[in-house]
């Protein structure tokens, strides 16, 4: 029995890690075989950056328990420092895939600032106030970078934050050579598309590696002590702030790699597109592969993010489509006569579950 | 005293685990002094004053909404008392927080069982032994050596405490999932896993049967035996506290009625009257 | 006498929010639930007055009216169906069956009344001009005014004297005990749905008023704004949802006029978290500690 | 449990993919064979009739679907007189929606190059162009987009083009237009500037306006989720002592101000761009209170010879057609010249198209609903004159 378990824990990382690699060598296969369409193949990047975003707010939401609502928010700091980062280093790391991987860290290190700056105060609120407060954050993110001009010279970047409506990027004084990197509301134009699948892929993989192996260890076991029971928590010497920070920045941390994955994949991005929206969009792919299950996060985000993209032939009707879709997956999969219906049709499986 | 035990017979020190040597000095762990909280002016425990041996089992009891789990929660910091000082081992702990009391040396258990319920046992008790592990998020995250060897530890210590118990064989069952007497019987072993000088337990034998009981008393002493620390219990079986408990305090409206031995309490007027008498009522 | 005419458009807008707050703080109060849908109920009552008064000529009243009868079937149709059968849930489960009726109905409104926005012509014309015309307050806002405070003082006596208002807060205390009394929790429940969607339709019908115009996700903002506003004001609260909505509505038109126009949702926000951080129930909202 | 369910949901989805995966395969042998026989057939016969496929994207759903669907629809009309008209050139047409949105609009072109789109009519917003025309770019695909009016959607890409004006034109027009014709008045910008075109341009409007010494007395600014109250944009604007209110935005939120400056009795001369062309036609809308307003706009649904399209458009879809239908309705026509221009066939490639009509767009000339003789210059943009309109009695007709 023991070691079963403990097996089986191990089991689902495996098969998550593998279904993983197995799903991107087909794709790759397929892709290079030229039977992949267009629309899936370009999906490809999306989906990975979706995942990412999924399992890092699984963390918060599933493993910390604390909901949150503003995810997006450290998305769009990743993506758009990000952004700064490859298009500034354009010509000192000429080499691709490097500079995707700097700009992806540093995104990520700027979403971790983000996320500590919001994390701090916003972690002693519970339950719904914490939820209204990172929607909160989300939207001031939004409409901050929404007044944000960026631009990088000869003489290095240039910065200004047009709070009255007044400055445009012309205020910047680039040099001749300069270019626009970001302009307000126009958003990140011209960026020049880097992002690769293979780069996705490795995303998904090191935030697997990350949140897998932080949830096995002390630190996750922290964390999930938290969630199920904060006194007692307390009661056993864990340092409840400190464990909650360390979720929510390692969450908004992945969510930054993801959004400047994100950001280099699409030659236009504008801060709008990361609103509450968004956010809701990743906490259904959570909620629907269910909270603290990483693999269902997989499985959710990109079954969900291809399921509008192939609803397509429903033309006006799509997106209703789409809403009567998510409502009946909750119900089926929530309600309990219709999980007693489906309990009969599937034997249960017997023994301990844990969590993963 | 009313009973005398031969010390660290019942179970060998376990033998990886880092069970601390401690000196057999008479010092009190515990000493209270005229500790209280008000809740919006209302006194909910006043005066409270009270020592503790480091090897001594005492017995805390009186009537319902006696302020008997409030003391657990001024001791543990739940509440932070708005009077008076608590020393553990001669150190105050003023301006601690819940965790920095337990990395000090309390642990306890609750009325209401407060396991980690969607988390195994053996996790539940690793768990408490956060603090005494070492190893870093990013050890942990890239799997290091340090992860390896100190998470091998603690499992085996964990399986040590199981089976003080013997509940070894439910490590990997989901906590939420156990029998009521099991979840009892595993908040006492997570808050030991956490390596404490004073053990705080809440009713543990709320909701058990006589022969449960029976077993459990065996058990607290054999706790306090092989770890040689000191056990505070909350307790409505009279049995249990009259036959383990050395020193008994009993608490009425807040406030110490009686203190001293089981015979002393059980033939003191007030507290019969004030306890006793109205348990007969009831 | 800027400053006054600010402060009045911050207080008509405010008290939009305010009434959109009600009905979520009820929902809240007793579901516990996060009603992500309640701003496109709101959206609804403006489509359903739009069509009454424009498309058959019906009086405004009459409109109004329609409307609040429409949305109720709604609500409680929408209850029924989707959120009754997660009554055990997770409440994350009915947070995200929310959101999806919520597209359901935003894209059902595309369907009917396409997205061209609609002019919506207030329901009260004109406006008051108070100093020489130096200052002016359309009727709109006055009204909207009033029927916050009627709506309010309504749903508190509603709430403290009938017996259904009773039972209603004895569900937002403690549903099981409530059973154990002999009150239908399911029923008391489904009437909250009911009177909360008749209060989206008003909100609805002044908030299109307000706005002058009225789009499929008219109603989605200003649902969060609400939301917002009766977190503000401590959720769960009659009083506190009226107060949050105020004090928003001031704030973002305070906001707007001496700080920044881009930054005026974000300034409401912040003082929102900073309210959090000093009251973590809101202002007006119980902080219950949880009990050891 | 939910693994199964999701394992299932999962093989549903990845069925429907496949079927459209081996859809969009069928389509092209179907079209590659019956293009091949066509050509065995017709060797050395030029004048085969030939269907081209053409895309639009656009927002279908969502909070912008009203320019998307004008879109669709007016290059559906443009689309079907062609057709009917059957000369050489036949299109068939397919409107994908993008919500305005650069992720799903990539996705939507992705989809229409799975079904075998060789022209671009599209997409219609900013933010969603500049996504596309980059990969439009890199993949050779011939774009020419009815109204996404930033010169970042044409910068650095010698295949995409506009039909509308670029922003930077528009607000340059407005400027000189004032300068010319209101020298003297004092001037509050309100502008979006959350939203790119609206932002756009504003900054190309004040920058002129200070070049020719017009009087701007404030500016004010509003955002996407602040579009439903401007009474404080207006009261500052009214203390300011502005008599002219430069607008350069959308419709919808002008319709907004223009009931909200008459509740409040403030009443200065609105100054419009081509964005605020569709307030007349909005249901409900009372038109006097957009008496007065004046607009810089290439297309007006009341002029004389835009009759048969809107009455068409309104036959068709129950709504008066506003400038992106027209913009779209064009855009066809300027492809089916373009085309004829330069002798393309349907069997061509979508690169082949696209190197062809490249050089031939800069030498065309195109009467159209948004204007007469537009040409285009290399970098994508349009030549063609706006038109200034003042509202009167619920008709653009020209100022005085």
């Amino acid at each position: 029995m023991k070691k079963l378990t403990i097996k089986r824990t191990t089991r689902t990382d495996f098969i998550t890690y593998l279904g993983v690699i197995v799903a991107f060598l087909i794709m790759m296969f397929l892709r290079d075989q030229g039977v992949l369409n267009r629309s899936l193949t370009g999906q490809l990047v999306p989906i990975c950056c979706y995942i990412s975003m999924a399992i890092s707010l699984n963390l918060t939401v599933g493993i910390l328990g604390e909901l949150s609502l503003g995810h997006a928010g450290f998305m769009s700091v990743g993506a758009f420092s990000g952004i700064i980062t490859a298009m500034s280093l354009q010509s000192t790391i000429p080499y691709t895939p490097l500079r995707l991987a700097v700009a992806m860290v540093v995104g990520a290190i700027f979403a971790a600032i983000a996320g500590i700056i919001v994390g701090v105060p916003v972690l002693r609120l519970r339950g719904d106030y914490l939820a209204i407060v990172t929607l909160a954050f989300g939207e001031i993110i939004k409409d901050l970078i929404n007044c944000l001009l960026v631009g990088y010279d000869s003489n290095g970047l240039h910065m200004a934050l047009n709070l009255t409506g007044s400055k445009s990027i012309t205020d910047l004084n680039l040099q001749p050579d300069g270019i626009a990197i970001i302009k307000g509301a126009q958003g990140a134009t011209g960026t020049t598309t880097i992002a690769s699948f293979t780069a996705g892929f490795v995303l998904v993989m090191i935030t697997l590696v990350i949140v897998l192996n932080l949830v096995r260890s002390r630190t996750g076991r922290a964390v999930m002590a938290i969630r199920d029971n904060r006194i007692a928590a307390e009661s056993v010497g864990i340092n409840v702030t400190k464990y909650k920070l360390i979720a929510f920045v390692t969450s908004a941390a992945l969510a930054g790699a993801a959004g400047a994955l994100y950001g280099l994949n699409f030659s236009s991005l504008q801060a709008t597109k990361f609103n509450f929206n968004t956010s809701i969009l990743v906490l259904v792919f959570v909620v629907l592969g269910g909270l603290g299950n990483i693999w269902g996060s997989v499985i959710a985000a990109t079954v969900l993010t291809i399921l509008p993209e192939a609803l397509r032939g429903f033309d006006d009707y799509r997106m209703l489509i789409y809403a009567i879709v998510l409502i009946l997956v909750m119900l089926a999969t929530n309600n309990s006569q219709a999980k007693a219906l489906l309990g009969r049709i599937i034997p249960k499986r017997k023994g301990a579950e844990t969590n993963g | 005293m009313a009973k005398q035990f031969q010390r660290g017979k019942m179970v060998p020190v376990p033998s990886r685990a880092i069970v601390p040597e401690r000196d057999v000095d008479k010092s009190p762990i515990l000493e209270c002094r005229y500790l209280g909280i008000e809740f919006g002016g209302l006194k909910a425990v006043s005066d409270f004053n009270l020592t503790i041996g480091r090897t001594e089992i005492a017995g805390l009891i009186g009537p319902n909404g006696a302020g008997k789990t409030t003391v657990f929660n001024l001791l543990t910091k739940v509440y932070q008392p708005t009077h008076g000082t608590i020393l553990l081992d001669g150190r105050d702990t003023h301006g601690m927080t819940t965790a920095q009391v337990n990395r000090a040396g309390i642990a306890r258990t609750f009325q209401n069982i407060r396991l980690f319920s969607n988390m195994s046992v053996l996790e539940n008790i690793t768990v408490a032994m956060n603090s005494q592990m070492k190893y870093s998020m990013l050890s942990g995250i890239f799997r290091l050596p340090s992860f390896w060897k100190e998470e091998r530890v603690a499992k085996e210590r964990a399986l040590e405490l199981l089976s003080i118990f013997d509940m070894q064989h439910l490590a990997d069952h989901k906590a939420g999932s156990l029998p009521y007497g099991a979840q009892r019987r595993l908040e006492i072993i997570r808050a030991l896993a956490t390596n404490p000088s004073l053990l705080l337990l809440d009713e543990p034998a709320a909701g058990m049967n006589p022969s449960e009981t029976a077993e459990l008393m065996e058990n607290i002493v054999k706790i306090r035996d092989t770890f040689q620390i000191a056990v505070m219990l909350i307790e409505h079986d009279m049995n249990l506290v009259m036959n383990i408990c050395e020193g008994i305090c009993v608490l009425n409206f807040g406030q110490v009625i009686a203190k001293g031995t089981p015979e002393e309490i059980q033939s003191n007027p007030t507290v019969i009257e004030a306890y006793l008498g109205k348990k007969k009522e009831g | 006498m800027e400053f006054l005419s600010y402060l009045i458009s911050g207080i008509s807008l405010g008290s939009v929010y305010a009434i959109i707050a009600l009905g979520y703080t009820m929902v809240y109060g007793i579901a516990k639930m996060l009603n992500f849908a309640h701003g496109d109920v709101i959206m609804v009552g403006g489509y359903i007055s739009f069509c009454a008064m424009n498309y058959l000529g019906l009086p405004s009243i009459v409109a109004v009216l329609l409307a609040m009868a429409v949305c109720t079937v709604l609500g409680v149709v929408i209850e029924g169906l989707a959120y009754k059968p997660l009554r055990s849930a997770p409440s994350l489960a009915v947070l995200i069956t929310a959101i999806g009726v919520s597209y359901f109905l935003q894209n059902a409104a595309q369907l009917i009344w396409s997205a061209a926005p609609k002019v919506y012509s207030p329901v009260v014309a004109g406006s008051l001009s108070l100093l020489n015309g130096q200052l002016t307050i359309p009727y709109v806002s006055l009204l909207t005014v009033v029927v916050c405070l009627v709506i309010m003082a309504g749903l508190t006596l509603f709430t403290s004297q009938s017996k259904l208002g009773k039972a209603m807060r004895a569900c937002s205390e403690d549903k099981n005990a409530a059973q154990l009394m002999g009150i239908n929790v399911n029923a008391t429940i489904s009437t909250t749905f009911a009177i909360g969607s008749a209060l989206a339709a008003i909100a609805g019908v002044l908030l299109c008023s307000f706005n002058g115009t009225l789009m499929p996700t008219t109603g989605s903002m200003p649902g969060i704004k609400a939301f917002t506003a009766a977190v503000f004001g401590g959720i769960g609260s009659i009083p506190g949802a009226f107060l949050g909505g105020l004090l928003l509505g001031i704030i973002e038109s305070m906001a707007k006029a001496y700080i920044s126009t881009n930054l005026a949702n974000t300034i409401g926000f912040a003082v929102l978290i900073v309210v959090l951080l000093v009251r973590p129930a809101g202002l007006l909202g119980k902080y219950v500690p949880e009990k050891v | 449990m939910k693994k199964k369910f999701f394992a299932f949901l999962m093989a549903v989805v990845m069925v429907f993919s496949l079927v459209a995966c081996g859809g969009g395969g069928d389509d092209a042998t179907t079209d590659d064979t019956g293009d091949t026989t066509e050509d065995t057939g017709d060797t050395g016969d030029s004048a085969t009739t030939t269907t081209f496929k053409v895309g639009t994207i656009g927002p279908l759903t969502g909070e912008n679907a009203i320019y998307g669907t004008a879109v669709a629809n007016g290059a559906k009309i443009a689309v079907d007189e062609i057709n009917a008209a059957g000369g050489d050139i036949q299109f068939e047409l397919q409107s994908e929606d993008d919500v305005a949105d650069g992720e799903t609009s990539v996705n939507a072109y992705n989809n229409l190059m799975d079904w075998g789109m060789q022209l671009l009519v599209g997409p219609t917003t900013t933010g969603a162009s500049v996504a596309v025309s980059s990969k439009c770019y890199e993949e050779r695909t011939f774009m020419l987009t009815p109204s996404a009016s930033s010169t970042d959607v044409t910068a650095g890409k010698d295949n995409v083009f506009q039909v509308c004006f670029t922003d930077p034109n528009q607000g340059t027009s407005s400027a000189d237009y004032m300068a010319e014709n209101m020298a003297d008045a004092k001037i509050y910008v309100l502008y979006q500037n959350d939203d790119a075109y609206s932002q756009g341009i504003r900054d190309a409007f004040v920058t002129e306006a200070e070049a020719k010494g017009l009087n701007i007395v404030g500016e004010g600014t509003f955002t996407k989720d602040t579009a439903t109250d401007f009474s404080v944009q207006l009261t500052a604007a009214q203390a300011a002592g502005a008599d002219t209110m430069f607008l350069p935005m959308y419709y919808q939120p002008a319709s907004v101000i223009l009931n909200q400056a008459n509740a409040m009795g403030y009443a200065p001369t609105f100054f419009g761009v081509d964005g605020m062309d569709g307030i007349l036609t909005m249901e409900g809308f009372d038109a006097s209170l957009a008496e007065g307003v004046m607009l810089l706009t290439p297309f007006s649904a009341t002029l004389e010879e835009n009759a048969s399209f809107v009455q068409a458009y309104e036959d068709q879809f129950g709504e008066t057609p506003n400038q992106f239908a027209a913009d779209a309705y064009d855009a066809v026509y300027i492809l089916k010249e373009a085309l004829e221009a330069a002798g393309c066939t349907a069997d061509m490639t979508t690169a082949d198209i696209c190197e062809a009509l490249v050089p031939v767009m800069t030498t065309i000339t195109h009467d159209g609903l948004t204007g007469k003789g537009m040409t285009w210059s290399a970098d994508g943009a349009v030549s063609k004159d706006p038109t200034a309109f003042v509202i009167q009695d619920g008709v653009y007709v020209l100022p005085q």
